[in-house]
């Protein structure tokens, strides 16, 4: 019964993860990762990590993704055209590819033979979460941390590199507001006759 | 004298100079209008003339104290650097002439420079000091990786003397030179490296006694060999040379020549016979096939050539060859006649250069068709360039003739062979040298350029009669070098034969 | 059979190919890449994630977890990168991004 | 619960620096664009206070559950890749400010990619790699394309992040498998684990991806788009702190994670080293930007590095500490070099702007050659001591095709260190230079100095880094 | 003998004498000549003194001196060591004077030849500009040949045989303005240089195998055949025996030292094959032609066959050799001889010719006769060259013979010296008397002594008697065909002036002056030159008469007193005395046909030799290009060397560089360029590049790992 969820989730897996590559059109893909994702996040479940199938979702899904689709958006460019030519590659991509997973299945399934079958996703603990839990604050605290400077990081370069001030947008400061003075809104002069000022 | 370093002062008082020549020159910069900057490099060069003359004067003081009737090396300093790397200074009898060249070549070679050189002087003057420190270094460090710095530091500032104030196609020469040298002298690096970790040490003492595998020692020789034969240089690697010859100021061709070269023969003599004699036995035979080549190749070669300089350039290979054909003949002979060869080339081919930079001042062409008929209106420049003439094919009587017959005494008795197509160069260096002669200084003057030619002037008598001097003394009292160069003769040799 | 460790770690390794080959097989559109990296870190998880089930030690699962902040911090950067590009250019397509080379 | 003894004595510098990275984003916040002026400065300081607090906490410590552990061999690193980092620093502002770009983020990310490379250096666990790694990273990306109305800098920002992403990836992956195959994250527990061929392979994965960090061949792809696209200061940046916190690393997890593993791995890593050899001898004969070719000869001197590696814990940690510290000094010297070649109107690069620099400015001129032969491994400069132990750790361990390798390669990338001479010292000169910051002078003569001071007094320089060797070996 | 103080002046003096033409420009001309010529003629005297008073001791102590011949040199030779030369392990090489018979026979040609050439060239050389030059090159010359045949060493003889070379070039290409004389100078240069290869070559065989290069030593072990131990090539054997390796053949070691030392002396005296360089170095001042290229310097390498006698006497290849080039250039040269036109260089070929007696007469083992010919050659050759100088000046420097004739009217006196050279050089005596001119003596005594050796079967010297005697036809035709073409029948000069400002007037300013400053007759030569064709001429007639007893007869042994070594079994000497009387009348006979054909076709029939040239037949062509040897030379070597010359400098360029520098710097630059263009820019090859590294370095685990597992 897993076998075949595994089986049925695995497939729509790669052949989501496949379009995501093949889409014709960027907005597709995203789509078609938003499956992949989620249907990644089945094959979690079926080994019991429900916590990090449900951050999958919520990061990739909630977030990541969007934020693809909104960029995608926003970059308005004729995808149509764009992809024109590129099957001319795919034999020998598939060819690379091919190898290039013969190797890696090769060298990680070939010497697992060893583990068990068994599987327990909450060592120590009842609940995935609460085994994460247990450790994430306290031996992993340190990465923790450097996880949120990642993201400042992130923060910071994203605003960087994007933000722009307009110099001829008119923006409310309000300091200047309250600062200002009568003695700065106007000026007395006293203009000569028959001179002008 | 007691403990006073006085081959590090010896080594080293150049390459102060220069730094305070510098310094000095940077500190009065400020206000140069085009006549003080002509005179800066005239107070530049008569500094750097009286910094050289003062380390020749060091010089001889080392010779003084040097101990001709002691083998082995004296004037010892030794200070731990690094593991067991030392900076450890001494000299030998093979060491202290080649220094004594050295710093005998340089104020010449500055004084050369008066005429020919006007721009950048400071600099010139700067590069050719620290050039002879580290020519100095060379031959007094007793420590491989010394040896090696000094070695390799050396193509700085020679490349820059090409580069900056040489000919038409300096660049080209400039990095042919550099290239070509390196290339042979990285791969010494390898095997000094090799050498460093398999004794434990870069002592010259140590390495001596060490004995390496024959296996090791064949590509430890080689390894040596692609720089030396680079440097010296031998047929094939030789064609940098002439470039560089030609390209370069007068002064630096004598440098060149003079000293340069010879580090080539220093270091086979040096690190190839005592250090691997096994692998010096077996490639005997190719050494002495290669210095026949040069020899009769380069001669023919100089023959052809329509300029000067080149024509020099090659009878240095050709010269060369003896020094090599005297080394590997392995006989006391043949090795004091490569030294003897060694230092008499460095008086010849540096004179060479000069006469031929005494007409290129005045007519900016070495051409050899753009000559002829000097004699008429530059008598004493054509004695002078008779006798070096003479010299350079190796008239008896002259120091050319000792160096070439001891190398090939030498060679004689190792193989007949070599020494029979080493004599048949003696032969070309006549035909090429005396057409050169006849083709520039005898005959009818041609181009009417040369009608009013100055003969030489003060300056150039003075840096050129010396070593006219020398040439006929050592022609005619050679043991005066010989007896110096023995004992280090027979220690190399000894350690050939003992292992 | 029972479902083991070899299954996932097949999936894991077909989803790296197709990301890996994703990147060099798409000649247009930059974006794709970027959905292409996201696609090999998730391999990366799924890998991760059944080590760590499967041996029964957590950490595993933290790394992921790591990964996966570090998935979205990286799409931010790449995706505000990718915008400074085009703002730049006026275009996306990968084989025009060769200003440099040689 | 938190032993703050200990975490001060094991990463007492990141520590610094990620607090003063948030004091930093905090003064932005507050002086806006006050601060961008002085950030430079803060960011300096700070970086020199952090080489100083890794200077007094040398010996290290264990922390985090031994999720970092630092000995003298990374601390060593630490505070050379600080110092140069602040060097980079120190010499940007002038460049920066003419080119309006001089705010406050800039010293903002140098400090969090410092903060990353603490963090390489100081992992014992493949998650805290990870996590440095990507701190490292994402600010670089940023750094890359800091320029960002600059199409160049745009573009070597993209790629940058594209093949990082992908060596990330490929890091992870194999990261993964070694702890599929091992059952453990940490370092010890990696060590002791049995051999088998995932691990190996999750190895062969994660040297790819360190080598790129590195930008050793043939992952250096990046190298040369990246040095000439991204601003003048981030290249400097890039190829002295991270460059050596990034070498170390590369060590640091051959020797330290993979060391039972040596014979597996040398193979690979001695045709790393020699493919980034030849590629940066021969990529950099052809170009003419001189940033681009300061790139390849930053793949050339990775390859160097690399036969130190290749050569094993015991020959190679001493050597390679020795010799990155020459290249990282003389590089950075490199790049201020480059600052100074702003002409009016904009920035020209071509290395044929350098024309006639010695009848300029001798005193620069003699400084820059000094560097130039010394990274080109020339005596009597420190750059061919560096050579030199690197060579003694190659041939001790009997990589005698390498040794080769290295010495031809040293030729042919002589062929364009021979033509920036040239240029300098023998062309005449194009245009007239303009002022150059004292800082950048400052920068130059620093490392110059250095190059020839510890050529002289190299016993001292072998000393240090025998001793901070003795941290992994010992 | 001279006390060492004496000996050291005849030596060095002129050596010193001749820097003084250095300060020319200071002391003045004047000076240098009287320095030099008052020192050479002083040196002459003491010399020829000493040959006297040396020949007349040996007549008064007969005993003496033959006992001392019986102990080698120890007795008579004397030697005078100045200073250490060379000094390296066993290679020891002093400066020395060695005075024996040798030595003291050559410093009395030398100095006495060069004394006389050094006042007659006052006269010649008169309006020359560059007097002192040419004074103190002759002064040079005269020291270095005294170096030469005093030297105690191999080195020191190598010292004086390059330096006569040097003094040579110099003096040939005197008037270097103009190219004939700077070619010839080169060639000179360069021919002995060929020669001195083999003499390097054979130094160097001598230091291998006796291990010196002192005669002394040397001669001692192949007298006495001591055991020698070579340093190479060579295990230890009695000297005679010693069997060496020589370029791969395994030799005896004396025959190779003989034949190499012989090619020396070919060279110098310009021997079959290396004797082209002779009649080109008539380009150079006649005085310069008397004294070194006919009376001293050409001479040296008889001198050096006759040193090595100790050598030679065990030798059979090397003396059969010395034999056969002997005997070729002898009957080579006078063929050559009868068909020139030039003055100069039909004395030169007659040298030539001359040479080729001195060295089979030694390769025969008659070293006496040799040196005896040489002796007097010297008196008489040089008389005919300064006559024949004279006879230029006279002309106004006209050398052709065709414009001459009935000279003898204008200047008698030379004329009178010319017929006393020419009887000398054809050897006209009465057989069996002692009446005779010298050459009488000396080719006489050569030539029985060849015949004497063909009966004793030694090698080629049977063909060196018939070449000789055919040479001896030869030579007295020639000689006399210059006397008549020169000084008899018409004036055959007075329609050749008219461009004879073309011809050779262009040698020097000086010469121009010269030749227009007079009428056009010609004159006979000053007093100064005179003086010195009388003093030749006595010798001329007397020498042979008066020292044939001491060079060739009775006294021979006590003369020689061990300077030159005969072998236990060599009779030649003696064994002349019994030749068939047909033997000693044949050279006479020869002489007198000569004499008789040429007086028939030029001086009775003056037109016959013309048409002979005209008609230009094949044996005529050949003699009168000198069998083509120039332009065979030309073709092959010169051209050949050239050719290499060329094709290695292109190699230079085009295969080393191409190979080497250029060609790695190409390869490297083209290999850049290619990998530059793969760094496209493009990130999927970029992407590629680093997942295909992966790939690879997978596989190479795989293989590794599968390797080891």
């Amino acid at each position: 019964m897993a076998l075949i969820a595994f089986y049925l989730m695995a497939t729509v897996t790669l052949v989501s993860a496949l379009m995501v590559i093949m889409a014709r059109n960027p907005v597709h893909s995203v789509l078609w990762l938003i499956l992949a994702f989620f249907s990644s996040a089945g094959l979690l479940v079926l080994i019991g990590a429900e916590f990090l199938a449900m951050l999958l979702v919520v990061v990739y899904v909630g977030a990541v993704a969007v934020l693809f689709l909104f960029v995608v958006m926003m970059l308005d460019v004729d995808f149509v055209e764009l992809k024109d030519g590129t099957l001319r590659y795919w034999p020998f991509a598939m060819l690379v590819g091919i190898v290039f997973a013969a190797e890696i299945v090769l060298a990680s399934v070939l010497g697992v033979h060893a583990r068990p079958d068994a599987f327990d996703a909450a060592p120590g603990a009842d609940t995935n979460a609460e085994a994460i839990g247990q450790v994430m604050y306290t031996q992993y605290l340190l990465l923790f941390q450097m996880a949120g400077i990642v993201l400042l990081i992130a923060m910071i370069g994203a605003i960087v590199l994007t933000l722009r001030h307009r110099p001829h947008v008119k923006r409310q400061n309000i300091a200047k507001q309250t600062s200002r003075r009568r003695s700065d809104a106007y000026e007395l002069k006293d203009p000569k006759p028959g001179q002008g000022i | 004298m007691g403990g006073f370093p006085i081959l590090s002062a010896l080594t080293f008082l150049p390459m102060v100079g220069a730094l305070i020549i510098m310094a000095v020159r940077s500190a009065t910069s400020g206000s140069s209008s085009v006549a003080n900057k002509a005179n800066d490099g005239r107070t530049a060069l008569m500094a750097g003339l009286v910094i050289s003359v003062a380390t020749f004067i060091v010089s001889v003081a080392a010779f003084l104290y040097y101990d001709p009737s002691t083998p082995g090396y004296q004037l010892v300093e030794q200070h731990v650097w690094y593991q067991s790397i030392s900076y450890k200074l001494g000299v030998d009898g093979l060491s202290l002439p080649l220094i004594l060249l050295t710093t005998f070549l340089t104020p010449i070679c500055l004084l050369a420079s008066l005429n020919s050189i006007h721009k950048r002087v400071t600099e010139y003057v700067v590069a050719f000091l620290v050039l002879e420190t580290f020519m100095i270094g060379v031959f007094t460090s007793l420590d491989l990786v010394l040896f090696y710095i000094f070695f390799e530091a050396g193509l700085i500032p020679m490349f820059l003397i090409i580069g900056i104030w040489g000919g038409k196609d300096k660049i080209y020469a400039s990095f042919k030179f550099f290239l070509y040298t390196l290339l042979g002298s990285l791969l010494m690096l390898v095997a000094v490296v090799y050498m460093y970790i398999t004794a434990g040490s870069s002592d010259f003492e140590v390495l001596e006694k060490f004995a390496f595998t024959p296996h090791a020692q064949t590509w430890l020789w080689l390894a040596f060999m692609a720089s030396f034969a680079v440097k010296l240089p031998m047929w094939p690697v030789h064609t940098w040379l002439p470039d560089a010859h030609v390209q370069a100021p007068t002064a630096g061709s004598v440098v060149l020549a003079g000293v340069l070269l010879k580090m080539g023969g220093y270091g086979m003599l040096r690190f190839s016979l005592p250090m691997f004699p096994d692998a010096s036995h077996l490639f005997q035979p190719f050494m002495f096939a290669l210095a026949v080549a040069a020899i009769i190749y380069t001669s023919l070669v100089a023959w052809r050539q329509t300029d000067m300089k080149k024509l020099i350039a090659y009878s240095s290979v050709a010269h060369m060859g003896f020094v090599t054909l005297g080394i590997f003949s392995f006989t006391e002979v043949g090795v004091q006649g490569a030294i003897f060869q060694m230092i008499s080339h460095g008086f010849i081919a540096s004179a060479l250069f000069l006469i031929v930079g005494v007409v290129y001042d005045r007519m900016h062409t070495r051409e050899i068709a753009a000559y002829g008929g000097l004699v008429h209106r530059m008598p004493i420049y054509a004695a002078i360039f008779m006798l070096f003439t003479m010299a350079n094919v190796g008239l008896p009587g002259t120091s050319g003739f000792i160096g070439e017959i001891l190398s090939m005494i030498g060679g004689f008795q190792a193989s007949t062979w070599a020494a029979g197509g080493a004599a048949l160069g003696v032969i070309f260096s006549a035909v090429y040298m005396l057409t050169l002669y006849r083709r520039t200084v005898f005959g009818e003057i041609t181009n009417p350029a040369l009608n009013d030619i100055k003969d030489m002037n003060r300056i150039e008598l003075i840096t050129i009669v010396p070593l006219a001097l020398l040439t006929l003394l050592f022609g005619v009292a050679p043991n005066l070098i010989l007896n110096l160069t023995e004992g280090a003769a027979l220690r190399i040799l000894s350690m050939m034969a003992g292992g | 059979m029972e479902l083991g460790l070899s299954h996932y770690l097949a999936v894991s390794a077909a989803l790296f190919t197709i990301g890996v080959v994703g990147i060099f097989v798409n000649r247009k559109n930059i974006i794709v890449i970027l959905m292409a990296i996201e696609l090999i870190l998730l391999s990366v998880n799924l890998n991760l994630i059944a080590f760590s089930v499967f041996s029964g030690t957590i950490a595993g699962q933290i790394f992921a977890m790591l990964v996966l902040t570090v998935a979205a911090a990286e799409a931010a950067v790449g995706l505000a990168i990718l915008v400074v590009y085009f703002r730049n250019r006026g275009d996306i397509s990968v084989e025009n991004v060769d200003l440099m080379k040689g | 619960m938190l032993d703050f003894t200990a975490m001060t004595l094991a990463i007492g510098p990141e520590l610094w620096l990620a607090a003063a990275g948030l004091v930093g984003v905090l003064l932005g916040a507050l002086l806006k664009d006050n601060f961008n002026g002085l950030s430079f400065k803060f960011g300096a300081l700070v970086l020199f206070v952090a080489a100083g607090i890794a200077a007094v906490f040398y010996q290290g410590g264990e922390a985090f559950g031994g999720l970092v552990e630092t000995n003298t061999f990374v601390n060593y690193a630490k505070i050379v890749s600080y110092v140069v980092g602040g060097l980079a620093l120190v010499m940007s502002e002038g460049f920066l400010k003419r080119h309006e770009t001089a705010r406050y983020e800039y010293a903002l990310l140098t400090i969090f990619a410092s903060l990353g490379m603490g963090m390489i250096l100081s992992a014992a666990n493949l998650m805290t790699l990870y996590m440095g790694i990507e701190t490292l990273s994402l600010s670089s990306y940023v750094l890359a394309a800091f320029h960002r109305d600059s199409a160049r800098s745009s573009e070597a920002g993209l790629k940058y992040f594209v093949l990082g992403a992908l060596a990330s990836g490929m890091l992870l992956y194999g990261s993964s498998l070694v702890y599929g195959f091992s059952g453990t994250t940490d370092y010890a527990g990696i060590a002791a684990a049995e051999p088998s061929v995932g691990l190996m392979f999750g190895m062969v994965l994660m040297i790819v991806g360190l080598a790129f960090k590195v930008s050793a061949a043939p992952m250096h792809v990046w190298t040369p788009d990246v040095y000439e696209g991204a601003p003048t200061p981030v290249g400097a940046f890039f190829g002295a702190a991270p460059k050596m916190a990034s070498m170390v690393v590369f060590a640091n997890v051959m020797f330290q994670v993979f060391g039972n593993s040596m014979d597996q791995w040398q193979l690979i890593v001695s045709i790393i080293a020699g493919l980034s050899m030849l590629i940066g001898a021969f990529g950099g004969l052809t170009q003419t930007n001189i940033k681009r070719l300061l790139g390849y000869s930053s793949i050339a001197n990775v390859g160097y590095a690399l036969v130190a590696v290749a050569a094993g814990k015991d020959l190679g940690a001493g050597p390679l500490l020795t010799f990155m510290t020459l290249y990282v000094v003389s590089s950075i010297g490199l790049f201020a070099a480059v600052l100074t070649m702003r002409r009016q109107g904009g920035m020209v690069e071509g290395i044929s702007e350098l024309g006639g620099l010695m009848s300029k400015r001798p005193w620069l001129t003699i400084a820059l050659s000094v560097l130039i032969w010394s990274v080109a491994g020339l005596p009597p400069f420190g750059g061919f001591l560096g050579k030199w132990v690197v060579l003694e750790a190659g041939i001790g361990a009997g990589l005698y095709p390498l040794a080769i390798i290295l010495v031809l390669s040293s030729v042919v990338s002589l062929g364009y260190y021979l033509r920036l001479i040239k240029i300098m010292w023998f062309d005449e000169p194009t245009e007239r230079f303009e002022s150059i910051d004292s800082s950048v002078m400052l920068v130059v003569l620093t490392s110059a100095l250095f190059v020839v001071v510890f050529m002289v007094f190299f016993f001292v320089l072998g000393g240090w880094t025998g001793q901070a060797a003795l941290g992994i070996t010992a | 003998m001279l006390s060492d103080a004496l000996l050291l002046f005849i030596v060095l003096a002129p050596g010193l004498v001749a820097l003084t033409g250095l300060f020319h420009k200071i002391i003045g001309d004047k000076i240098v000549m009287f320095s030099t010529t008052g020192v050479v003629l002083a040196a002459g005297a003491l010399s020829l003194f000493q040959l006297f008073a040396y020949a007349a001791g040996v007549g008064g102590h007969a005993e003496t001196a033959a006992h001392g011949a019986e102990h080698g040199a120890a007795i008579t030779q004397h030697i005078i060591t100045l200073m250490p030369w060379i000094h390296v392990g066993e290679f020891q090489a002093n400066w020395a004077i060695r005075v024996d018979t040798l030595s003291i026979v050559m410093m009395a040609v030398i100095t006495g030849v060069s004394g006389l050439v050094h006042l007659y060239s006052w006269g010649y050389m008169s309006e020359d500009p560059h007097k002192a030059r040419f004074f103190s090159y002759l002064s040079l010359f005269t020291f270095t040949m005294l170096m030469l045949v005093t030297a105690d060493n191999f080195l020191q003889l190598f010292f004086g045989w390059e330096g006569v070379g040097l003094a040579s070039y110099l003096l040939i290409g005197f008037w270097y303005q103009n190219k004939a004389p700077n070619d010839a100078s080169i060639k000179a240069f360069v021919t002995n240089r060929v020669g001195d290869f083999g003499l390097a070559l054979g130094i160097m065989a001598v230091f291998c195998i006796f291990r010196t290069v002192e005669f002394a030593p040397f001669m001692e072990a192949l007298r006495e055949n001591s055991v020698v131990t070579p340093l190479a090539f060579a295990d230890p054997a009695p000297a005679r025996e010693v069997i060496m390796t020589f370029m791969g053949h395994r030799v005896w070691a004396v025959e190779v030292i003989g034949v190499l030392l012989f090619i020396g002396a070919m060279g110098k005296s310009a021997q079959f094959f290396l004797h082209v360089w002779l009649p080109d170095a008539m380009e150079g001042p006649t005085p310069v032609s008397a004294l070194i290229h006919a009376a001293t310097m050409v001479t040296a390498g008889v001198y050096l066959v006759c040193l090595m006698s100790p050598l030679y006497e065990y030798t059979v290849v090397a003396a059969g050799m010395i034999t056969l080039i002997g005997a070729v250039t002898a009957l080579y040269a006078a063929t050559v001889g009868m068909a020139q036109n030039d003055i100069k260089r039909v004395i030169a070929y007659s040298t030539c010719s001359q040479l080729g007696y001195m060295f089979f007469a030694a390769g025969v083992g008659a070293y006496e006769a040799a040196m005896f010919h040489l002796f007097t050659h010297a008196f008489f050759k040089a008389l005919l060259f300064l006559g024949a100088g004279s006879v230029i000046h006279g002309m106004h420097h006209e050398q052709d013979m065709r414009k001459m004739g009935g000279l003898a009217r204008f200047m008698p006196l030379t004329y009178a010296a010319m017929m006393i050279g020419t009887i000398a050089i054809i050897g006209l005596g009465v057989p069996h008397t002692k009446l005779g001119f010298s050459g009488f003596f000396s080719k006489d005594a050569i030539l029985e002594s060849a015949f004497a050796g063909g009966l004793e079967n030694v090698s080629f010297a049977q063909m060196a008697f018939w070449f000789g005697i055919v040479a001896a036809f030869l030579t007295s035709f020639y000689s006399w065909r210059l006397i008549y073409m020169t000084f008899h029948g018409p004036m055959a000069s007075q329609e050749a002036h008219e461009d004879h400002g073309h011809a050779h007037d262009d040698h020097a300013a000086g010469h121009d002056d010269h030749g227009h400053g007079h009428d056009h007759t010609p004159h006979e030569s000053p007093l100064v030159m005179l003086i010195p064709l009388g003093l030749l001429s006595l010798g001329a007639i007397f020498a042979g008469f008066y020292f044939y007893d001491y060079f060739v007869d009775h006294s021979n042994e006590a003369f020689w007193a061990g300077a030159i070594y005969r072998a236990s079994e060599n009779h030649v000497l003696h064994a002349r005395h019994e030749v068939p009387d047909w033997v000693i009348y044949a050279p006479l006979i020869v002489t007198l046909g000569g004499l008789l054909l040429a007086t028939m076709t030029y001086f009775f029939n003056r037109g016959v030799g013309k048409r002979i040239a005209e008609s230009g037949g094949p044996l005529y062509s050949l003699f009168y290009n000198k069998w083509y040897f120039d332009e065979i030379y030309q073709a092959t070597i010169i051209r050949g060397a050239a050719f290499l010359g060329n094709v290695f400098w292109k190699a230079d360029k085009k295969i080393i560089d191409g190979a080497g520098a250029d060609g790695m710097t190409a390869l490297t630059l083209f290999s850049a360029r290619r990998l530059s263009a793969l760094h496209t820019g493009r990130l999927y090859h970029y992407a590629f590049v680093i997942i295909g590294a992966a790939l690879i370095f997978g596989a190479l685990m795989w293989l590794n790992v599968g390797g080891a597992h």
